[in-house]
This record gives structure tokens, C-alpha cells and sequence, in this order.
């Protein structure tokens, strides 16, 4: 298992890590990549009543330290569940423009399945369990992103057993 | 250093993410033996923050590691409020 | 809703892919890319019993014309189930030899179940619709590959219920 | 053009992947009015390749679209034999 966890201030190039994904091993059948970006909008609220607020840019604030322990901690939990054979979780800070790269999360594996569903595991947790946290600036005023129902019931799917 | 007096201990404390906005004159150490003691210290000058702290969502963790509001703390402990996260 | 479909024998340029993908609206906020790579071995059988047999090269037929028919039905399947800003799926033919890149799925969508789903459905419904059939040469004697019941499996899901 | 004494008309006849092996010699036209008919064609001749046109995974296409092995032929349709597919 080749784990690659970085967080950074500067850009990511999914190019780069999607090859050094495939070179791993001659064993890799399957890779998987998601990339976050930021959209030029943020919805104020979940359901019925949610309004798009167009936004200027989105700022992300992390616990250095924590957050390098908890991703660790998460992608051992996937390297546990799944066969992987390599994975990459990059995760941006500082201030981000509309467009910009967020987070990429890479998993090479033998198998699709393992490589899909390793992915989505790692996103789901990164968004409910590691310690960063968003705001977006609109007409010059800071305003902290609210956490979202859905990333949590997200998350719970891969509690309990070892099956969705 | 503790307090020689009092027996608490110096800790250092963190606020992130929302709770930073209402915790910028918060001395950056406190003397307290627990989380909720810090939280209970913070209520008469700061009580828009403490408003924030008593949401359920809110964690504390202490060097690093979530624990309970009720974690015994030592000199030096670092303790950090932690509002939900939102990344990805 | 933006879809590329190619079935060609050059090889594909993720990056360039990724580019298109990203760059088709400021709404893009989730890009997930799937990439089927050759292994240098091949299982005989699934369950157990399997064996692992190292491979020299693998070679891919398909029929023109219902291919491109089938993969545009596919890719609007998932357009229907799916809220999805493009889709990009490209998928080799010809002679190819481990490490080789076969197939490409890639989707921007605004969120990201959105983009890992559809994937996934493509993929699935890829393996199991679409009229390509594979050959590997071990030792210069060619064999043709077995289709998989995983894979009839994996597709199978995605049938009845809108949802999984 | 249909053969005007039998009425039979005149089908490209493909065989994909492992069919293809078994049907080298099977010529690319021939005269039959259904697909089952084409196959009983060349039981004498290609045993091997019949019985693997039995296997009942085997697919049939006119012109590209999935049909049954009844479907009525018309002179110039494309058959095509399709074992199970392993793309991706």
C-alpha cells in the first residue's frame, strides 16, 4: 500500500497523481479519482426554501497537526476495508477562487469495485470527519459554511456492516 | 507553569472555524482542570461564545485527540473547541 | 449536458479529459474519472479454483456502428438518473500490452453522488451492453476472455428501483 | 439479391469474438429467412461452431439491434452472432 496525504496551500495536478497512481504496481487494474471545485455558488440551506447565493471566494481554514492524523487515520480504515494497492488524498487550504481545486481523492486498485467504493468512503469521511472548515466571502463579507445533513448520512452508510 | 495556589494548570487554547469569530479576545492560555471548565470560566465575558459552545455539535479535542468535556487537563495540554466540520 | 463518446485505437490523455470535464461550467463542482488499465496477468476463473495466468498482450474487438449506438445509450440512461453536466466515455480496440490504458469514464456533475454513481452505472453497463470482446496471448496462443458473473452482478443492481 | 425461386434473401452473416474462430470458413452471405435458420444451416458443415451458437448467452442482432432468433430477414440484413461481451 503506497498512501500519499498531503495538505497544501498551493494547486494540485491530477495529471501528475493519476500516474504515479497507475505506476504503482503492474497489478493495477482499476484507478479512481474525485476531484472537488469550487462552484461559483453556495446553496444557503438543504431542501425546500434553499437559495443560491453567488459567491467571491471560499477561504478554508484546517487544525494542523489533527487534520494530518485524522486523514491517516481515515485512509488505514480504507486500506482495511478494501484491496488497494495505492492511495492520494490531497486537500487544499487558504483562499480559493471559483474553479479553483478543492481536494483530490486517487485510489488504485486491482478491482473496480474496490476502487469505486474506496472513494467514495474516503470523500464521505473527509467531509465529516476531518478537521477543516470552510467560509465564503460574498460582496467583501465572510460567512461560515453551514455542515450539510447529507455529507452526514453520507458518512453513516459505511457504519456498521461491512456491506452498504 | 501551574498556579502554584490553585492547583490548575496553564492551557493553551484554540477555537476554530465559527467560534474564532466570537473568541478573538479570548486570552490565548487559561487556567482550568477540564474543557467545561474553561467553557464555565469564558461565560461572563464571552457570552455569545459560550451561547456557540453549548451547541451539541460542537467537539473539544485535547492535544489533538477528541475527548470529553470533562477531560482532566495538565500543564501545557492544548485544547481546541471544534465547530462542524466542512471540508471537502 | 456535455458527452464525449469515442471508440478508438490511439491512446487516451487523461489530463486532457479531466481539462474538459472541469472547465464545461462554473456549476462543475465534483469530478470523478474511472480508468481500466491492463494487468500483466488475467484470472482463469472466479472463486475458488482461480487461477492467475501472466499475460504478453491483450487484444480488443468490437462492432463498429452498434458500439457508438449502445455506449450513446448507455451515457443517456445515465443522463436520465443522474443530474450530469458531461460525461466523457472512450474505450480502446485493437492490440494493447499490460500497463496500457483501455477505457475512460469521466463525470462532472454539481455534487458528488451524482459523479461517483453515474460512473459506476457506466462502467457496470460498459461491461456487461456494450459489444466489445477481449482477447490476451500468453506463450503466443490467444484465448479469448470469459465474461464475468461479478459483472452481471455489478450491472444488475443498477435494474429495477431508481435507487441502488 | 433474394434468390427468386426460393424466396430466401440474401444476409451478411457475422460471428464475433470466440465465434469468430469457429466460423473462418462459414461464407459472408447466405440465403435464409430467420436467424434460427441461418444456424441450422451450418449445423452439417460447422458442428463446433453450432454448438456454440446454442449456448444460450449468445445474442442475435439484424442491422445492429438485438433481436430474437424468429425475426423475419429481409434482403442485405446484417446478422451478427454475439457471444457475451468483456469490454471495460
Amino acid at each position: 500500500m503506497t498512501d500519499r496525504i498531503r495538505i497544501q496551500e498551493q494547486d494540485f495536478d491530477l495529471a501528475e497523481e493519476y500516474q504515479l497512481l497507475r505506476q504503482t504496481d503492474s497489478a493495477v487494474g482499476a484507478v479512481v479519482t474525485f476531484s472537488g471545485l469550487v462552484r461559483d455558488f453556495e446553496v444557503s440551506a438543504e431542501g425546500a426554501g434553499s437559495v443560491m447565493n453567488s459567491i467571491d471566494s471560499l477561504s478554508l481554514q484546517h487544525y494542523p497537526g489533527m487534520t494530518e492524523s485524522l486523514l491517516e487515520k481515515i485512509v488505514e480504515q480504507a486500506n482495511q476495508r478494501w484491496n488497494l494497492i495505492a492511495t492520494t488524498v490531497i486537500h487544499r487550504v487558504g483562499d480559493l477562487a471559483p474553479k479553483d481545486q478543492i481536494v483530490l481523492v486517487g485510489v488504485a486498485s486491482q478491482h473496480r469495485a474496490d476502487a469505486f467504493e474506496a472513494a467514495q468512503f474516503l470523500m464521505d469521511y473527509l467531509k465529516t470527519q476531518a478537521t477543516f472548515w470552510k467560509s465564503v466571502k460574498r460582496n467583501g463579507e465572510q460567512q461560515w459554511i453551514e455542515s450539510k445533513a447529507s455529507d452526514q448520512q453520507a458518512a453513516a452508510r459505511w457504519d456498521g456492516s461491512d456491506d452498504k | 507553569m501551574a498556579n502554584l495556589e490553585t492547583g490548575l494548570a496553564m492551557i493553551n487554547v484554540l477555537f476554530f472555524g465559527r467560534l474564532g469569530d466570537f473568541a478573538k479576545q479570548v486570552p490565548s492560555t487559561i487556567e482550568a482542570s477540564t474543557p467545561a471548565e474553561i467553557r464555565d470560566l469564558l461565560a461572563a465575558d464571552f457570552p455569545e461564545l459560550v451561547r456557540e459552545l453549548n451547541q451539541p455539535q460542537v467537539l473539544v479535542s485535547v492535544n489533538k485527540m477528541i475527548v470529553g468535556w470533562d477531560q482532566p487537563l495538565f500543564d501545557g495540554c492544548e485544547v481546541a473547541f471544534l465547530p462542524p466540520v466542512t471540508g471537502g
